[in-house]
């Protein structure tokens, strides 16, 4: 009994210095192999581009079982300055790249649409460029006031600054009009979504691909918010999606890319929603 | 060299890296951040009204108002209650309740603040649009669901604070012929107070610090709020949404940002010390 | 004692009764909501496998390990340098402006709020020292986040082991370091254990400082240079982009389970440990 | 030779001297009282003999303390070694939080000890020389707290015993104990006198009379008088010792 004490104690201790002796070189190891395994590559950025990433890295991995394709999301300029820093290897954008990002390598893998989304109950069907500057300018407060016919305030709702979504609907609807500070900002597609989904007297923009029952798309200038017209070009509200790199892109990432501009790449991206056609 | 030696100096060695690495981050934030204080100026950004990052303004005054508001209210909510329910577990409750209660408050402190945000935006949210009006996600929420947050920790160390009284405070003040009532109010609450302040400043340093769950739940506009219905943004939040986005002068508003935060939680942590020291 | 004296009595009862109900009334809200709707989620499928379309289908597997690795980083790194230093602090130092001065700096951070301890992680870790989005950068960004609180706690945990110890030890002819291994520390174990704990909690708790630090990646991390995300992360994006109500729930209850057994499984070894001492 | 010489001791905390020059011989194997009311620099002088003193931030001596004539602070000595030769016991029962087992092998495996069958032999030869063996050996394995205040005390005593040490000092070791424990404990003096030079500070003049060989009075860091315990108590030379002897003051 007595020697099983002073026993236990010793051996305890020891095997805790053991374990962690272990744990750290263990790591250090690990910190010895060259950074990450060669077959993988990280994609980040937009979180509207990602879902679309995803399922093209899905059908990518059954090609060549051997690669590792890492999507994050995180948002546009996230995205571009990852790919700027080597953070990702490729950034995905959803807006296109501003005059100071023009030095980077960047592929359009898409056209996707942008949607004005109010509640499905929301009796609005239409509304024209102009009235939807009033409301994000914070000058048209009530719907009654774009010829709506409630009297109750309107919960605009944003993206936040540096989203790929934003930026894209800054640029093709308010031009040089400021979104109004006192819009509710929410910091992704799902979340703007679910907030319309739930709010009467919410409105939002999202991405085309993206829409789906539980929000209403509303008509611009009586012109619906469809992949038809917006390649006809009746429907003036889409921006690309991008693959973004620093430098020519080489090897794992110059694959992928491939991957999703050639004619396989593009038909998994049309099924889903997006204007992938050449 | 004998072990004393060696132990010594390893020590030596372990404390000179960490305190070598709250150095670095504290450095670190400040160099990010204050060139952006003499480039805009300190006025422009901890007064600037207007937070538009791609055009060059970095007023973050809203959203010092944003979490002083929001903290306020969550201290409002949070503290009576959680001083209401530590004095009960002391004084009012059976054992057998107690037995329930610690551990589920010491799991309440263990849940990560994302599920706070997500069961806020299920219950709080809807149930302020419907009765009280506006877009629910607001101030009011924000203040909800902060002032449940911070529960576990006033609860926890206020009730320690009372626990450790000596039993001939109360004695006392019962033989004195006070009430229950009586003796808590003007013995026991009085004694604790050093602890409950404490406990108080330190819900109050959570509810500042907290993210995630309010970026849920608050709206996050930018702009100076009308009434406790609208949405707002707190300095937090104002780091947690933008970070991934941030280069250039962007980058270095969200480290003043940072910064701002930083010197609020040295302003409480030194009025905390000066409650410790009182005592 | 008068009828004013009473009234106010009962109506004092009648308050602190209903605080402390309402408050148990919230608890079981939470808990009950999210156990209620989360564990007919968990099955062995839920546990194994790897999150297949962002999420919306197949498990949790990759996460879960994502969580335990990025937590083991953490803890490696914190608990030696933080109980080091609580040591120095407390047995090698006489009080100065220079421990006030420490003290005081670990007390303020260990307020600093975690998104501050994510951005300086994200610049200085992931971009700064481009180890990219990992399980290392993560890991070591939740360290600094957790060195104050361990420090603090330790030290308290040091300072309050009851001086006679010392003295026993001393007068026995034992020198500092038999002292502080021997006597000081098995008597300040309960104190740092809990400490620790708290730690283990705040990390695997944790998301605001580790999405833009570890990543949001779903795939098996392979090494501490993967990028990876952790279960909070995963509960947030799932929850908040809306992909999956049903497996964020799941991953909310797991989540509970795990920090409650943490909490009961290391309070019943450290009092396993402590009962042959007391 | 003295076992222990005291030459011109002066103790200071910060700049308040507490001991103004105490000059005393301890022969071997005997038992020593220091007596004397509160603050007379008992403990303190107890305290310096084993340098435990230095781990009171400010304390300092001045003067000499040999032990078998070499200067105990002189930088040769190695401080573990003096105190392994000086063991002290405490004014309150201080078991560490070990089992009963652990606290008396504390000293010998510091000093390198690990064997079991050697350990257990020195823990049960000190348990029984601190007259507390038949208390514990049935339980050596449990909490040392789980005694009672006496069964600590001797446990303690046991501990200091286990280091095979020189001298043995006592700092009012009985005073929280009850006759009963008292008795034992006084019992195990004796004993222990043929092998080892005690200091003892008794908790009471009673207690002084009933086991020292020698008695030193002390009065607010003064040595009033020195002598056996007989000659002292019977014709004090000093009225100060006299007061304080009957009962005048203290």
């Amino acid at each position: 009994m007595v020697e099983a004490v002073g026993l236990g104690i010793n051996t305890r201790k020891r095997a805790a210095i053991a374990f962690y002796i272990a744990l750290l070189s263990i790591g250090s190891l690990l910190a010895g192999c060259q950074g990450r395994e060669r077959n993988g590559i990280v994609v980040a950025g937009s979180t509207s581009v990602q879902p679309y990433a995803e399922v093209l890295a899905e059908e990518f991995a059954v090609m060549y079982p051997e690669s590792s394709i890492d999507v994050q999301g995180g948002g546009s300029s996230a995205g571009i300055t990852a790919a700027t820093s080597g953070t990702a290897d490729i950034g995905m954008s959803s807006r296109e790249l501003s005059e100071k990002e023009q030095h980077l390598w960047s592929k359009e893998i898409a056209k996707d649409g942008l949607a004005i989304i109010v509640h499905p109950d929301n009796p609005l069907r239409s509304l024209s460029l102009e009235q939807i500057s009033l409301i994000y300018s914070g000058q048209a407060t009530k719907w009654s006031d774009v010829g709506g016919s409630s009297e109750s305030k309107i919960h605009i709702v944003t993206r936040e600054e540096g989203s790929g979504t934003r930026s894209a609907f800054s640029d093709l609807v308010m031009g040089d009009v400021e979104i109004s500070p006192r819009a509710i900002v929410q910091d992704s597609n799902g979340a703007v979504k679910q907030l319309i989904s739930d709010d009467l007297n919410s409105i939002g923009f999202l991405s085309l691909g993206l829409v789906d029952d539980s929000v209403k798309a509303l008509m611009l200038n009586g012109v619906k918010a469809t992949k038809e017209n917006i390649i006809n070009g009746s429907y003036g509200l889409f921006r690309p999606f991008l693959f973004v790199v620093n430098g020519e892109p080489t090897d794992l990432a110059l694959e992928f890319i491939d991957f999703a501009v050639s004619e396989q790449g593009r038909e998994i991206l049309s099924t889903e929603g997006l204007i992938a056609e050449e | 060299m004998n072990k004393d030696t060696i132990s010594k100096m390893v020590f030596f060695i372990l404390a000179l890296s960490s305190i070598s690495a709250l150095a670095l981050i504290t450095g670190f934030i400040f160099i990010q951040g204050l060139p952006l204080f003499f480039k805009v100026g300190f006025a422009n950004i901890v007064f600037g009204t207007k937070w538009a990052p791609s055009q060059g303004s970095f007023g973050i005054f809203p959203m010092i108002v944003g979490s002083v508001c929001v903290t306020l209210g969550a201290t409002l909510l949070g503290v009576p209650i959680g001083v209401c329910c530590s004095i009960f577990l002391v004084e009012y409750c059976p054992a057998s309740l107690s037995n329930l209660f610690r551990p589920a408050i010491q799991l309440l402190a263990g849940i990560p603040s994302v599920v706070y945000g997500f069961w806020g935006l299920l219950f709080i949210v809807p149930f302020i649009r419907n009765n009280l009006g506006g877009p629910g996600l607001s101030m009011l929420a924000g203040s909800m669901i902060l002032g449940i947050m911070i529960l576990p920790t006033i609860i926890s160390i206020s009730e320690v604070s009372l626990k450790d009284l000596p039993r001939q405070y109360k004695e006392g003040a019962l033989a004195l012929g006070m009430t229950h009532w009586q003796a808590i109010y003007s013995v026991l609450l009085p004694a604790a107070r050093s602890g409950i302040t404490a406990a108080i400043v330190l819900g109050i340093g959570r509810a500042i610090g907290e993210t995630m769950a309010v970026i849920m739940v608050l709206g996050n506009a930018v702009a100076l709020p009308e009434s406790i219905l609208d949405p707002i943004r707190t300095l937090t939040t104002n780091i947690g949404i933008e970070m991934g986005y941030a280069t250039g002068d962007h980058q270095q508003a969200l480290f003043a940002t940072g910064i701002v935060l930083f010197v609020i939680i040295m302003i409480l942590n030194s009025f905390a010390q000066y409650i410790a020291r009182r005592k | 004692m008068n009828t004013n004296d009473k009234t106010i009595e009962k109506i004092a009862k009648a308050i602190i009764w209903s605080a402390a109900l309402f408050v148990l009334v919230i608890l079981t809200a939470i808990i009950a909501y999210i156990l209620a709707k989360g564990l007919p989620i968990l099955n062995w499928g839920f546990l194994t496998q790897i999150p297949r379309n962002m999420g919306r289908s197949g498990g949790i597997s990759s996460t879960i390990v994502g969580t335990l690795m990025v937590t083991a980083v953490a803890l490696v790194i914190a608990i030696p340098f933080g109980i080091g230093t609580a040591f120095y602090l407390a047995e090698y130092t006489k009080e100065s402006w220079a421990t006030r001065l420490m003290r005081f700096s670990a007390e303020s951070l260990a307020g600093i709020p975690s998104i501050v301890y994510g951005l300086f992680g994200f610049i200085f870790f992931v971009i700064s020292l481009n180890m990219k989005w990992s399980v290392l950068s993560g890991g070591l960004t939740l360290s600094f986040m957790i060195l104050p609180t361990i420090i603090r706690t330790s030290e308290e945990a040091i300072r309050s082991v009851p001086t006679t110890y010392r003295e026993v030890s001393f007068s026995l002819g034992a020198t500092k370091w038999q002292t502080i291994s021997k006597a000081v520390f098995p008597s300040a174990l309960r104190g740092i254990t809990n400490g620790v704990i708290l730690s283990i909690g705040r990390c695997i708790a944790e998301t605001a400082a580790v999405i833009l630090t570890a990543g949001t990646a779903l795939k098996m991390p392979t090494s501490i240079f993967s990028p990876t995300r952790t279960m909070a992360v995963h509960f947030y994006i799932l929850a908040r982009e809306g992909i999956s109500m049903e497996n964020a729930y799941g991953t909310a209850a797991l989540l509970i389970i795990l920090i409650f057994l943490i909490n009961v499984v290391a309070n019943a070894a450290v009092n396993r440990l402590m009962e042959k001492g007391r | 030779m003295a076992k222990i010489s005291i030459k011109d001791l002066k103790f200071f905390y910060g700049s308040n001297e507490v001991i103004h020059g105490i000059s005393l011989d301890i022969a071997a194997n005997e038992i020593l009282a220091l007596i004397g009311p509160a603050n007379s620099g008992i403990t303190t002088l107890l305290r310096s003999i084993n340098r435990l003193y230095e781990l009171t931030p400010g304390a300092r001596m001045e003067g000499e303390i040999t032990l078998d004539g070499d200067d105990i602070n002189a930088s040769s000595v190695s401080i573990t070694e003096l105190r392994r030769k000086v063991g002290m016991v405490f004014d309150i029962p201080t078991p560490l939080p070990l089992s009963i087992f652990d606290n008396v092998a504390y000293g010998p495996r510091l000093s390198g000890n690990t064997n079991k069958q050697d350990l257990m032999v020195i823990v049960e030869k000190s348990l029984r020389l601190a007259a507390v063996w038949d208390d514990v050996k049935d339980r050596l394995s449990e909490a040392a707290s789980s005694l009672s205040g006496g069964q600590q005390q001797r446990l303690c005593i046991a501990r200091v015993l286990a280091l095979e040490p020189e001298v043995i000092l006592l700092d009012r070791p009985c005073s929280g104990l009850d006759p009963i424990s008292t008795t034992k404990l006084e019992g195990s003096l004796e004993e222990l006198k043929k092998d080892y030079t005690i200091v003892i500070a008794p908790h009471n003049t009673q207690q002084a009379v009933r086991v020292s060989d020698s008695v030193a009075f002390l009065l607010m860091g003064d040595l009033i008088e020195a002598g056996p315990t007989s000659e002292v108590f019977v014709t004090p030379k000093d009225t100060r010792t006299s007061d304080y002897i009957t009962g005048r003051f203290g």
